[in-house]
């Protein structure tokens, strides 16, 4: 790992210099309000590095909401073709916890059978990341996604003057080619040290280490704290759709006009929505707001945990953020740790 | 530890169908239908009775359907659909030489490997003969790899009954114990009347080299289950296939996940051993 | 054999056959997929065999139930398009008031002969095989339903609220902007077209199948509604009880 | 043929109109003895549903009183909340909205023309038809009508009850970059226009005359469309938009659930032709050009001409868009605070909806909820009118075969362009 030194005018420079070649994407404050989202760049000044948390996450450019991933021709004899678009991408100023749920999706994304559509977008990727000052949301401290250790070409971390950056890999190394760059001082250095040490003071934690949480699952599945948690629940499914460790998708056909032919995409899904495990009989598994809500955190903080080995949730509060009823994982999370310490005692009296 | 996806081999026709040509529509009910396909390809499908493809009727979606005959050398299989909706209607609709689209096939099909040499209980609930028409068919033409075998199928109505000419011939059989039976009372049929779990009283088990194979809908794994545990039948003995909604049939998009499991990937069969702490499975 | 479409209007703004008109990049497409058999807003001719008939406006008159009825008869499907024909829209408003009152009060004594009774929504008369919702309708919904229909595909609606397009467009919550919305419980299908251009959404396109009022009722009192601004939320489009009719 | 005969003409549900009307002719010896339009469109009581709802909730009720001029209810509906409320929006929120105004009336007029009268002109009972007989007329007319459109979504977010456009200020900006490209669309049509032009310079117009009153709005620094300063009548002056009532007397006649209008003086036109004749010195040259072209001049009292005036006024709408574009795009947007005071107060609003004038007016109380409204409807005030037309008509055509009557009355109908759905609720509403 090395480690340099960048002022602002310098970070412009690699935005701009980055953009020669290839399609940059950038945090951009929206419409005046405390609201970020990525968008392309087409002025470095406009990208906004210092922000909390965008509104979808940049998981967007490997999996785009709305993506045709097949073109079909009708008629006599019917064909299909796999439409892959993949671009070479720079996605800039990414925080820890959005670059943990990338390497995550990376996972489940190619587990078993690899998706080409994924694969093609991830591969032609370079990531800049950025630290990030967490707002009263943010729980990554506690699910171990305030820091990431790959996944990244470029790390910038503010220190005083700009930015410590740290390369992490030739990609990285090679973007730094013609900007001017120190040698990182120890005091900064040690700004970036204290920076992360501030990072980890988060007020909104959990109740125990993030590697047993899927332990205090195993026995809440018939409590009542799902239906209460749920009740103000919309099911709107918002919390799924800015998350970004969550991949679901529905697929739909799109006809063209003639009937000749057509594409077929995939978008978003959500298993908060009503209908998403129903099946032709009627039948709805999940029938209930309630089962919903336990499915989704099952999946998130068990099931795939268990799964793959980490959790499916980077901490970066977008789903209480964005949700009217604010149904927050962390009170929630940790009244799951509560019931299952309560059924130890009980079993173990 | 993340992955390096630069190295991974993309599957760039993981969702491309491949096409094949419906050569003959067989009727069985109002309601369900037998179609037998040709790939165009030439190759045979190559799938394991109980494994499942997205049959795709372009412009108009896909749809899981599990293969109903047995593996055979030739480009040829049978899918056995019911009319519930956009894509089985669409297949409904079709006639000899039209085109449909092919995945698969995918997910783990029954266990052969554990089922021989055992006595095999078949227990199906109307549309479940489907799947485990595939399993039948590849038992009794291998007949002698496998013990006892006795099927027990159950549906609403006579007219619910599906593949007919095949029940007769197993019928025939001296090595096949088969046992029909409908829910009601009806006038076009003498024989036996009641739900399915009303036929195992009668059944002589032998629990430790017994294998059931259990396949209808959600409502009836509840009950069957109980008798097979009366009779004995372990936990691990007893084979079920499940049902959910499906999109990309290749554990992505998550509509077919019950617990920690993807029906697509993990199932659609499993022991009941595997799901019985699974409170979405049955 | 193409289908043959007719397009009726009843109680409301004629917007939604007008919005078939603006499809014009794809109209002459859409031509080619139907016949369009009979449209007093767009042409003379006429006829009584029809495969599709696409109805707008809302029920409100004795004159115009027997005429739903008789477009019944002759239609092979009836397909209610937007707010007034699917939910009573904007018009149902008016059944707070009783029909007499209204009559008296607007038009005075010279008002009583006048034709009126509450504004219900089409398949409050007759049966109709599917409803496109939104005041108007969207067009790409439209479309996608004439398509899949030609097709023989029964079109679907979406049962999940305004909210999921809304976040699949990224776009800033209203209510994070002092306004207030309606997508939480109103059926998708639009884009979210309101909060795209800033506007809480109105709920033009009814509830979802299993809509948490409660929660919503509470969440509009919680971002600074009175008790009756939350009441005019919910009626304005949705004000259509079939009590009162 | 005898003068003193005997005709019979009912019309019901006249096509190619926006609504629901009939016409009913019967003459007995060569004498009238009925005939009138009636309007038999359900009453709706707009007025009735806007009172009881807050004051930002009216101009998206009453846009839906009419799909196809919904801008100019939109426009109407703020008008009269921006002078009740004392808000003069900035320049830059005129100039936005003026983009959608012109793009509505653009979009009615090419729907008029092309689709409604144009029919009658060529002799088809419909525009579909002329898909394949006239291909090229049927794309330009597509051409032409999506460009309107698009000027109006472009700003509104649709054309039909359109989002954005709000009192004092856009709660969201358009898109930029959209509006450059709406811009660039515009200018290229011009030649399209001018072909629309030489269209309807080919049809012949039937005959008529008939002194009557024309009134629409008047502004002294532009051909009043968007807005006006007042009303301005060929026959009884100016008029405070404030003081419209003066203008518009209504009454209820039994065959129609539609409140007709007159005038100190009589029934009195307005629409496209009541203000070439009124504002014809205002003109864009273009439209000036084009009314030369059709050989339409001030002041013309053949109301059949409605169409040809809103051919001139399609010209007329492109030019002045296209510069008032100009002028939007070389400004820098900010962002406006849209966030309004409600207070008790009286709201009187206008503006030239394709039709003619229209006029909103609401009462609202110290909380800003609505307790009286009264909205009158271009079309309302022209019923008077036109039946007077068909008064003056009938005499002049009675000799001709009942069917040449028939579609003479109904293309006098037409011109009019009457949009029946919105005339039906001019109900002034004082619940208690
Ligand atoms: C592993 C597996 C094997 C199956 N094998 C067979 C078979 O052999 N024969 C057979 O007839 N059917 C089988 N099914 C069920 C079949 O997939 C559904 O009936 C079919 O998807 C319905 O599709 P449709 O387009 O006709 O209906 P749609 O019009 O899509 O849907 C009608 C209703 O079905 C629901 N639905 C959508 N997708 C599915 C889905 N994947 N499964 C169930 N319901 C769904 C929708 O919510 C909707 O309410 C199988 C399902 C699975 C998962
Ligand atoms: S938890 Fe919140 S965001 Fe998620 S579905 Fe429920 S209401 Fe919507
Ligand atoms: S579950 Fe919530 S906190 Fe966790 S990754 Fe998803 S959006 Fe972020
Ligand atoms: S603006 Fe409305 S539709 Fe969009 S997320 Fe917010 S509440 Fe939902």
């Amino acid at each position: 790992m090395t480690l340099r030194a960048i002022d602002y005018q310098a970070v412009l420079a690699l935005i701009q210099s980055l953009m020669q070649e290839a399609k940059v994407v950038a945090p951009h404050q929206r419409e005046g309000e405390r609201q970020w989202s990525f968008e392309e760049v087409t002025e470095p000044a406009n990208v906004c590095l210092e922000y909390t948390s965008t509104v979808l996450p940049p998981k967007k450019y490997a999996f785009p909401t709305q993506e045709r991933f097949l073109r079909y021709e009708l008629g006599e004899s019917p064909k299909a073709e796999p439409i892959i678009e993949a671009e070479p991408l720079v996605l800039f100023g990414v925080h820890t916890c959005d670059i943990y749920a990338l390497n995550c999706l990376d996972i489940a994304m190619t587990d078993e059978h690899v998706d080409p559509n994924w694969v093609a977008r991830r591969k032609q990727m370079r990531i800049v990341g950025v630290d990030c000052l967490p707002d009263e949301y943010c729980f990554c401290a506690s699910m171990g996604t305030a820091t990431v250790h790959e996944g990244y070409d470029l790390f910038l971390t503010p220190v005083d003057g700009g930015y410590v950056v740290e390369v992490a890999t030739e990609a990285g190394e090679e973007m730094l080619t013609n900007i001017p760059t120190k040698e990182a001082t120890s005091a900064q250095v040690a700004q970036v040290k204290a920076h992360l040490n501030k990072k980890m003071q988060q007020e909104h934690k959990l109740d125990c280490d993030v590697s047993t949480l899927p332990l205090h699952f195993s026995g809440v599945a018939d409590s009542e704290l799902w239906e209460q948690h749920a009740e103000r629940c919309y099911s709107c499914g918002t919390c799924n759709l800015v998350c970004p460790t969550c991949i679901c998708y529905d697929v739909l056909e799109q006809l063209n006009l003639a009937l000749d032919g057509g594409e077929r995409v995939r978008v978003w899904d959500s298993c908060m929505l009503e209908e998403f495990a129903t099946v032709a009989t009627g039948e709805n598994f999940r029938e209930e707001r309630s089962q919903r809500l336990r499915h989704r955190f099952f999946r998130k903080y068990s099931y795939l945990f268990t799964r793959y080995g980490q959790p499916y949730c980077c901490g970066c509060g977008r789903c209480v953020r964005q949700c009217l009823v604010h149904i927050d994982p962390v009170p929630i999370l940790n009244d799951v740790i509560a019931e299952s310490q309560k059924g130890a005692t009980v079993r173990g009296a | 530890m993340a992955l390096n996806v630069s190295t991974l081999k993309a599957e760039p026709n993981l969702y491309t169908p491949e096409m094949a040509a419906l050569t003959e529509v067989v009727p069985q009910t109002e309601l369900e239908t037998l179609f037998k396909f040709e790939l165009q390809s030439g190759n045979p499908l190559g799938h394991e009775p109980g494994q499942f493809v997205q049959v795709s009727c372009l412009g108009i979606g896909e749809a899981p359907i599990s293969v109903s005959s047995m593996p055979c050398p030739e480009p040829t299989f049978d899918l056995c659909v019911r009319n519930v909706g956009n894509v089985t209607a669409a297949l409904h609709n079709m006639t000899a030489g039209d085109a449909v689209g092919i995945r698969g096939p995918f997910g783990h099909g029954f266990p052969i490997d554990a089922l021989k040499g055992k006595d095999l209980l078949f227990v199906a609930g109307g549309i479940g003969l489907v799947p485990v028409r595939s399993l039948i068919q590849m038992v009794l033409a291998n007949r002698d790899e496998y013990a006892a075998v006795t099927i027990l199928y159950g549906f609403k109505t006579p007219g619910e009954m599906l593949f007919r000419d095949e029940i007769a011939q197993w019928q025939e059989r001296e090595d096949v114990d088969l046992r029909l039976t409908v829910d009601k009372p009806h006038s076009d049929w003498d024989g036996h009347v009641g739900v399915i779990t009303t036929l195992f009283p009668e059944l002589e088990i032998q629990p430790d080299r017994t294998k059931a194979i259990v396949v209808g809908p959600p409502i009836m794994y509840r009950f069957v289950l109980q008798e097979c545990k009366l009779k004995g039948i372990g936990d691990d003995d007893i084979i079920l296939s499940l049902e959910r909604r499906m999109r990309c049939g290749v554990g992505k998009c998550g509509h077919c996940q019950i617990n920690n499991k993807y029906v697509c990937q993990d199932g659609p069969v499993f022991t009941y051993n595997d799901i019985k702490f699974m409170w979405e499975a049955i | 054999m193409k289908p043959r479409v007719a397009v009726f209007s009843f109680t409301g703004c004629e917007g939604c056959s007008l919005a078939i008109l603006e499809c014009e990049n794809e109209l002459l497409g859409v031509l080619n997929l139907v016949d369009i058999v009979r449209w007093r807003e767009a042409m003379s001719e006429t006829t009584e065999d029809i495969d599709i008939a696409l109805v707008d406006g809302s029920i409100s008159t004795h004159a115009g139930v027997k005429r739903i009825k008789k477009i019944r008869e002759m239609s092979k499907l009836v397909i209610a398009i937007g707010a007034c024909a699917h939910t009573g829209g904007l018009n149902a408003m008016k059944n707070k008031y009783g029909m007499g009152e209204v009559k008296e009060v607007v038009y005075g004594p010279d008002g009583a002969e006048f034709d009126t009774i509450p504004a219900r929504p089409v398949s409050a008369v007759v049966p109709v095989e599917f409803a496109l919702p939104g005041c108007p309708i969207d067009r790409e919904e439209f479309l996608r339903a004439i398509k899949e229909l030609c097709m023989g595909k029964m079109p679907k609606l979406p049962n999940y609220p305004v909210c999921v397009e809304c976040k699949r467009k990224e776009n800033v919550c209203v209510f994070f902007k002092g306004q207030f919305c309606m997508g939480p419980v109103i059926r998708a299908g639009c884009g979210a077209i309101c909060p795209s251009f800033g506007e809480g959404c109105e709920g033009c396109r009814g509830f979802i199948d299993n809509p948490n009022k409660n929660a919503h009722q509470e969440v509009l009192a919680e971002f600074g509604l009175t008790a009756q601004e939350v009441m005019n939320h919910f009626s304005m489009f949705n004000s259509y009880k079939e009590s009162e009719v | 043929m005898s003068t003193k005969c005997d005709v019979n003409v009912n019309v019901e549900h006249i096509t190619r109109v926006e609504g629901h009307g009939n016409i009913v002719l019967n003459v007995k010896e060569g004498k009238i003895e009925e005939l009138r339009l009636e309007i038999v469109e359900s009453p709706r009581f707009y007025e009735a549903m806007l009172v009881g709802r807050n004051w930002y909730e009216a101009g998206h009720i009453a846009c839906r009183i009419c799909g196809i001029c919904s801008i100019s209810h939109t426009t109407a509906s703020v008008h009269a909340l921006e002078s009740g409320l004392g808000i003069r929006p900035s320049e830059q929120t005129t100039l936005m909205r003026k983009l959608a105004y012109y793009g509505e009336m653009l979009q009615s007029h090419l729907l008029h023309c092309y689709f409604l009268a144009a029919p009658d002109y060529v002799g088809a009972p419909s525009v579909f038809p002329l898909v394949s007989s006239h291909p090229e007329v049927v794309q330009r007319a597509l051409k032409l009508k999506r460009l309107a459109n698009d000027m109006c979504s472009v700003i509104g977010g649709r054309h039909i009850h359109p989002l954005s456009i709000k009192v004092k200020a856009f709660p969201k900006l358009p898109d930029k970059d959209a509006v450059r490209a709406v811009r660039d669309r515009i200018e290229e049509a011009l030649p399209d226009f001018q072909a629309t032009v030489e269209l309807f310079k080919s049809f012949e117009v039937p005959q008529f005359e008939r002194d009557m009153e024309f009134v629409c709005l008047h502004d002294p620094d532009e051909y009043a469309m968007f807005e006006g300063d007042v009303i301005r009548s060929s026959k009884c002056g100016d008029t405070r938009v404030s003081d419209y009532k003066q203008q518009t007397r209504e009454f209820v006649v039994p065959h129609s659930t539609a409140k007709h209008s007159q005038s100190e003086v009589g029934p009195y036109m307005v629409g496209g032709l009541a203000r070439f004749n009124v504002n014809y010195d205002q003109l864009h040259p273009a439209a000036k050009e084009a009314a030369d072209i059709l050989g339409l001049k001030p002041v013309c009292t053949n109301s059949i001409h409605n169409n040809t005036a809103q051919i001139v006024e399609c010209v007329h709408s492109a030019y002045t868009a296209l510069e008032d574009t100009d002028r939007l795009l070389d400004m820098d947007w900010v962002e406006e605070d849209p966030a309004v005071e409600a207070k008790a107060c009286r709201c009187i609003g206008a503006t030239e909806a394709p039709r003619g004038i229209l006029f909103h007016d609401y009462t609202l109380d110290d909380d800003g909820y609505i307790t009286e409204a009264n909205v009158i409807t271009p079309t309302a005030q022209n019923l008077n009118n036109i039946e007077h037309d068909m008064h003056a008509l009938v005499p002049q055509i009675l000799g001709r075969e009942p069917d040449e009557i028939r579609l003479l009355l109904e293309m006098l109908v037409r011109a009019y362009d009457p949009c029946i759905s919105c005339s039906t609720h001019l109900l002034k509403v004082e619940f208690v």
